[in-house]
């Protein structure tokens, strides 16, 4: 069953046509790598699935139904949303931020009970982060925050949920947590993820987990390639998009598991990439 | 934890009941403790009325409970609307409903010279500045909430200029001052009358604004944030800009003008119980009524004459609010 | 218009300043309502080119003397627009403190030869000075002289009155100026013409403050003062005061003893009204008809515009005038 | 690129100076272009004056002098503490310099009557203002910039209460009126003295902060990354304010309170030339100082008396605004 | 010659202590990896040094002068700086940001001028962004943000970068033109790089082009070991730090040079790791 179903969505800022043509579905316990150079348009797709920004063409599809005909509550049971940067406001406390993931849950003038709560501590230590349940979200570090608003989304318990780049200021350690948690999700509670990432490798810890994940590569306006991350992240196409040289390997990975990874090991030219 | 929170939220209704029987002891005519607790028994029993019972039921119980109405209006609608622009700067009147209503009853003074069109005139205008605001708000659909705070701006100074453009053309002997001491803000007006008028908007506002209390915080994460955890922003917001019109209009239109509380009490609001708006908003509902209704006390105890409340807000209400700031190192910014 | 020539006189204006002007003025600016009132007063009103726009809402005065409607208004009560009052050309222009204050405009005035006289008072007596000051400006002397007669005359009268009264039988009064909790400080005009009239004037003896000329208070205050008698100005303020619970307890809402003055050219008794010997009486009259027997309110209202303004009231502009109701024109009217 | 920049710097200068040439032609006073042209003729060559001779040179061109430099100065400081606070809705009075200069002013009125010591009051309560605001900014000081937004908050709205107070225990007939009319704002006192008096802390404060545009750019960045690019954050920081209050002290002590050119002609400016500092505040500047003479012509001939300017300026201005913002869909933002 | 010597430096916020007891130099022509867990305090560290922050004991030497006793222009010339998440504020163009870093070399009370503007450009290209130049910085993608920051960096022209995660919104040819551009100003203009990252990756990528490069780990409230990237970077290492099990494999590279990177492989387990 399709989670999303994206038909030939095209969108432009003021003009300037960002991508189109963009077509895919995401199956219910399936997980899709967006992925691509800066600036491709990854953000602006999300976007446009989210409902935060229309699409030209093209229509967008939510487990079977048009995204417009949605509420805003049903929507949000649907789909929880990381986003790439956060602004940051009012100095709240970080339980108080997760705990508004229980948002589309509530009656529509109530605030969040205590079953709310216990969703959103149990949200914390998924995101490794109990120890900060107290302090003022205003004065974490970067990697704090952004696991702050992981812990938010995962408190909205959606069966689909779309990260734009999670993991950019994660340590080693949460980032992996992160991955673990994704995949367990998947797993066991059949859940969707639509990811955009900058890191191939996500792509192939997936694989390598032996979940069904496949990976959209983003240029030249539109998806040009997709597949399973063995197909798409090979050494060819990335130096076709982003024109550099890599290598893929294979090792042994725990529990003496076969695992692949990509390394990047030199710009091909200086020249411009497939960007524009 | 549970127990701590019926503990303050008893101290939050109570406190408002306190400041408003305290007033009843306070004045300048002499009244002793048993006096008004005769003159407080002899209307529940319907004893005619002397001089004392007038004096408590009519002069002033319904002066504090106005205010303690007025108080919580503007200090909840400038938190309200804080967290709903994102912007720590933003007071009661930044849609302009201050502005508005200003010129409203300048207008009614002008033309009428009649209290309950006074305060039809600054409660509809009021309402009316809001709403062009929001209009000009909607040119650009992407950057809503600069374009509104623009909006409101700049209604608010045509608004302020109308104002001054009938304050410049009235009769200077006979509407000028009433404009002016109409502007400055007092309580002196109040009556059960005035009470009832204003509690209507007064009422359906704040309990509006208690009700989106949990989403105006949600609001604050932005409208990307807010959308995707389920809030139909640009209705929430319509909701929040509503509410805190009626009650702002509610409250100035009774009132006039009363500067300074509706920015700064959701800042002490904010030193004393932090950001979270489900605990910000009833604080500094019962903050604004205590506050409002001890100033005005002050003011009628003072001297004679009347003070009006804008002025003492200000000159009590700064120094103590650099006091906290300076106590709490600034408070969590 | 520079240069004394022999047909100049010297007047020494409210702030003792001494003026040289023409002994035949033609063109007059009165920037000050006062001054207005006075020069149409003293029968010049058909000369005046330049007014403030307060002016042209004075019903009364507007019709008796509809050239004031054509008049322009080079500014108002406290600025000038200089390059408005010049293309009148006025001779001479009467202007408040305010702008005689104000050292840009005076400096403007001089610098284009503009000659001003300062009106300004602070009690009935300077009132009358200023009467003064204007007749000899304009020429008028005789005239001014008897309207200050005639206001002696009726202090006088007034004070008789009063003097008969016991002490124990006059009333504590409480004017209220235009919202019912405004009412006269101690250094007013108000204040003074209040005790001629044999009132105890509570908030002119009641407030702390002795250099306020009008005060808002506080209702506690009044209940405290309990007044035997009000006197109101403002359309309403009678209905409100007698509407309202707060202000039941009070001896004068009991007894009914609300009265509202009269207003003709100006409000009876303003700080700037002319009709302040008329005010005198009306007062008297109005508190202690046991002791005025002798005053005929509406006798000496139909003299007073008669002798002083040429002008035959009608039975109907009387009871208007009595009642203070509707003289002033709304804005609109009065913008020309 | 050179030549654009030439061209758009000879347009900035030239604009204003026709504006106030153009003044010259207009007014109450019926005078032909021929009598203009001779009135300044007749000046330049040390003719003994006339009316016309005058009216030119004593009227007309003090105020268009004056109200350009009024303008670019409230213009100028409004885009510069929007760029130090990195706030679009902050504006020249935002530190408590129009409120402490109203409240200077106002006793000014009251103790003395005098026209200079009401631009000497009005002048040094603006900085006393700015001053208080500054030393409550740095109560807490890691988080100055909100701190300074407070300060000036609370210090404005004490100057706003002093100034009430003020005014309800003035004189009604004489000093209230001036106060108000005053608080309005308006040139008609415009001569050459008060050019020259307001012009001292005028050029000096303009002139710092065409010096600082650059800087301002650095300083919106934020504290730290301004500082890694080698800014002195607190002393660049004070230059500022120092500057852009020596301008609307300046400005505003002889012109009184003029609303809204501080807030919104930045905006336009913005919306004009973009948001880089270098380009807006030589921008702002010129066209703070077209649009108060503009406005101020229309004011001196719309009708024989004389219009406040504050009415004037949003009632004209707002609209403009307003249609500027929906033909650039918003503007940048 | 050492650029940046820190002294047995320690810092709290409020009375909470982040670290003590820091000290480590670097040296001309040096690049210094910092790493550690998410909140471990790198970005405190690097306000620190910046003067951003003061330590509460403890010195910091530039260059041979204690940092309190340069003048703010002076310490701008010898150091450049990249944080770690910029607040965008006016819709500036994107050239204008970057000939901000032009700053510390402009006379008290001028403006950048045509000299600026070219190194600006030049700074433009070397992060690979000059497409971008006339267009609104606020309305970019985040990795294009990141990268019009790093361009400021650059033309900043300092013998001292100090970057806080530079390439966490970068693409994969991005974050290798970062790294290469680094490696080259390290190795033909001898500067000095101090950068926090969370990538393992990037300290073997400049070990594996020859550059003298070391890495400062820091943990528990310290630096806890600092060596080269192969001496600290190793399985054991990992594990106790970020309390996760990964694998160090050593590949053939472009041109056939060997190099040397680290895998994650799966948590060791969920309990706390290394930070509190
Ligand atoms: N303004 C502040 N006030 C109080 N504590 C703070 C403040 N800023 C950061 N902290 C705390 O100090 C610690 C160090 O923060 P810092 O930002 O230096 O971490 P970091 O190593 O840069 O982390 P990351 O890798 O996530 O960026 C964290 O525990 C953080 O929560
Ligand atoms: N508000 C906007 N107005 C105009 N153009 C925009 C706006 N936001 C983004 N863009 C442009 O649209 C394109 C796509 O941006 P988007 O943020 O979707 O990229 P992305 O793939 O998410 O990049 P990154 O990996 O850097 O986050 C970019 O060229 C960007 O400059
Ligand atoms: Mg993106
Ligand atoms: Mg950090």
């Amino acid at each position: 069953m399709n989670m999303i179903s994206v038909r030939s969505a095209s969108f432009s800022y003021d003009g300037v046509n960002v991508f189109h043509d963009i077509n895919f579905d995401l199956e219910q316990g399936g997980i899709l790598c967006l992925f691509g150079p800066n600036g491709c348009g990854k953000t602006t797709l999300l976007d446009n699935i989210l409902g935060h920004l229309e699409p030209e063409e093209g229509s967008i599809i939510i487990d079977g139904k048009e995204l417009g005909r949605y509420s805003h509550r049903e929507i949000a049971r649907k789909i929880a949303y990381v986003p790439q940067v956060h602004e940051r406001t009012f100095p709240y406390r970080v339980i108080d931020i997760v705990v508004m993931g229980r948002t589309p849950y509530l009656s529509p003038y109530s605030s969040p009970g205590r079953e709310d709560y216990m969703i959103a501590e149990n949200a914390l230590e998924m995101a490794g982060i109990t120890q900060l349940k107290d302090r003022l979200y205003t004065r974490l570090s970067g990697g704090e925050t952004q696991l702050v608003i992981l812990a938010r989304a995962l408190a909205q318990n959606a069966p689909i949920i779309i990260m734009d780049e999670p993991a950019s200021h994660l340590d080693f350690r949460h980032e992996l947590l992160l991955l673990e948690t994704v995949a367990g999700l998947v797993e066991k509670n059949n859940l969707s993820i639509l990811v955009s990432t900058h890191s191939p490798n996500h792509a192939f810890y997936f694989e390598n987990r032996g979940l069904p994940v496949r990976v959209a590569m983003m240029a030249e306006r539109r998806i040009i390639f997709m597949g399973t991350p063995g197909d798409v992240i090979t050494e060819e196409k990335m130096k076709r998009v982003f024109n550099i040289n890599t290598k893929v390997f294979t090792g042994n990975g725990a529990e003496n598991s076969k695992m692949k990874f990509i390394v990047p090991v030199g710009a091909a030219n200086r020249g411009d990439s497939g960007e524009e | 934890m549970k127990f701590k929170r019926i503990i303050l939220a008893l101290a939050l209704v109570f406190a408002p009941f306190a400041c408003i029987v305290l007033s009843a002891f306070l004045g300048r005519y002499p009244l002793s403790p048993v006096e008004i607790f005769h003159a407080i028994v002899n209307r529940l029993s319907g004893v005619a009325p002397d001089v004392g019972t007038n004096i408590v039921w009519e002069i002033r119980l319904p002066r504090a409970i106005l205010g303690s109405m007025v108080g919580a209006s503007l200090a909840v609608s400038g938190a309200a609307l804080q967290g709903l622009f994102r912007n720590p700067l933003v007071s009661s009147g930044m849609l302009g409903v201050s502005a508005g209503a200003g010129f409203g009853a300048a207008l009614a003074i002008v033309l009428f010279h009649n209290t309950f069109m006074i305060y039809l005139f600054a409660f509809l205008f009021g309402i009316l500045a809001v709403a062009l605001s929001y209009m000009i708000g909607r040119i650009y659909d992407t950057a809503p909430v600069i374009m509104l705070v623009l909006g409101g701006v700049i209604v608010s100074s045509i608004f302020s200029a109308l104002l001054s453009l009938i304050k410049y053309i009235a009769d200077p002997y006979v509407e000028l001052p009433s404009i002016v001491f109409w502007l400055m803000g007092s309580l002196s007006s109040a009556s059960y009358k005035s009470i009832l008028i204003s509690s209507i908007p007064v009422f359906i506002g704040l309990a509006g604004l208690m009700l989106m209390r949990w989403r105006i915080n949600v609001l604050s994460m932005g409208d990307r944030e807010a959308r995707s955890m389920g809030l139909n922003i640009n209705l929430d917001r319509a909701v929040v800009i509503i509410c805190t019109t009626l009650a702002t209009a509610g409250a100035v239109c009774v009132s006039g003008i009363i500067g300074w509380v509706g920015l700064v009490i959701p800042h002490m609001g904010r030193i004393i119980a932090g950001n979270d708006n489900r605990i910000l908003i009833p604080v500094s509902m019962s903050l604004g009524a205590c506050f409002l209704v001890i100033i005005d006390n002050l003011g009628r105890i003072i001297t004679g004459g009347e003070i009006p409340l804008s002025i003492l807000t200000a000159i009590i209400g700064g120094p103590f609010f650099v006091y906290l700031l300076k106590k709490t190192k600034g408070g969590g910014w | 218009h520079t240069g004394t020539s022999k047909k100049d006189i010297q007047v020494t204006d409210c702030y003792g300043r001494n003026v040289t002007v023409p002994a035949n003025v033609k063109r007059i600016g009165c920037l000050y309502a006062f001054s207005g009132h006075v020069v149409a007063m003293l029968g010049r009103a058909d000369d005046i080119v330049a007014v403030v726009r307060g002016l042209k809402r004075d019903k009364l005065l507007t019709g008796m003397y509809p050239s004031i409607l054509n008049a322009s208004v080079p500014g108002s009560n406290d600025s000038l627009n200089v390059e408005e009052l010049l293309s009148v050309n006025p001779d001479i222009v009467f202007i408040k403190d305010t702008i005689a204050g104000s050292k840009a405009e005076t400096g403007m005035l001089n610098k284009f030869g503009i000659k001003y006289i300062v009106v300004y008072y602070e009690s009935i007596e300077g009132q009358m000075r200023a009467v003064s000051v204007i007749g000899r400006t304009i020429g008028r002397e005789k005239e001014a002289e008897e309207y200050n007669r005639y206001y002696r005359k009726c202090i006088a009268r007034v004070k008789i009155i009063a003097a008969s009264i016991p002490e124990n039988k006059k009333v504590r009064l409480y004017h209220s100026i235009l919202e019912t909790l405004k009412t006269d400080g101690p250094a007013g005009i108000a204040a003074e013409w209040t005790g001629l009239a044999g009132t105890c004037n509570v908030s002119a003896g009641g407030l702390s403050d002795k250099k306020q000329t009008e005060a808002f208070v506080n209702i506690e205050q009044v209940l405290l003062w309990n007044p035997q008698v009000i006197i109101t100005h403002e359309d309403g303020a009678k209905e409100e005061i007698m509407g309202s619970a707060q202000w039941s307890s009070v001896d004068a809402v009991k007894t009914g003893k609300i009265y509202k003055m009269p207003n003709g050219i100006s409000r009876w008794g303003h700080p700037g009204s002319v009709e302040t010997p008329l005010a005198l009486l009306w007062t008297v009259k109005t508190i202690y008809p046991d002791y005025a027997a002798s005053i005929d309110i509406e006798k000496e209202t139909r003299y007073f515009y008669k002798k002083f303004f040429n002008y035959n009231l009608s039975d109907k502009m009387l009871k208007e005038i009595l009642s203070g109701k509707g003289m002033r024109k709304s804005k609109n009217e009065g913008r020309g």
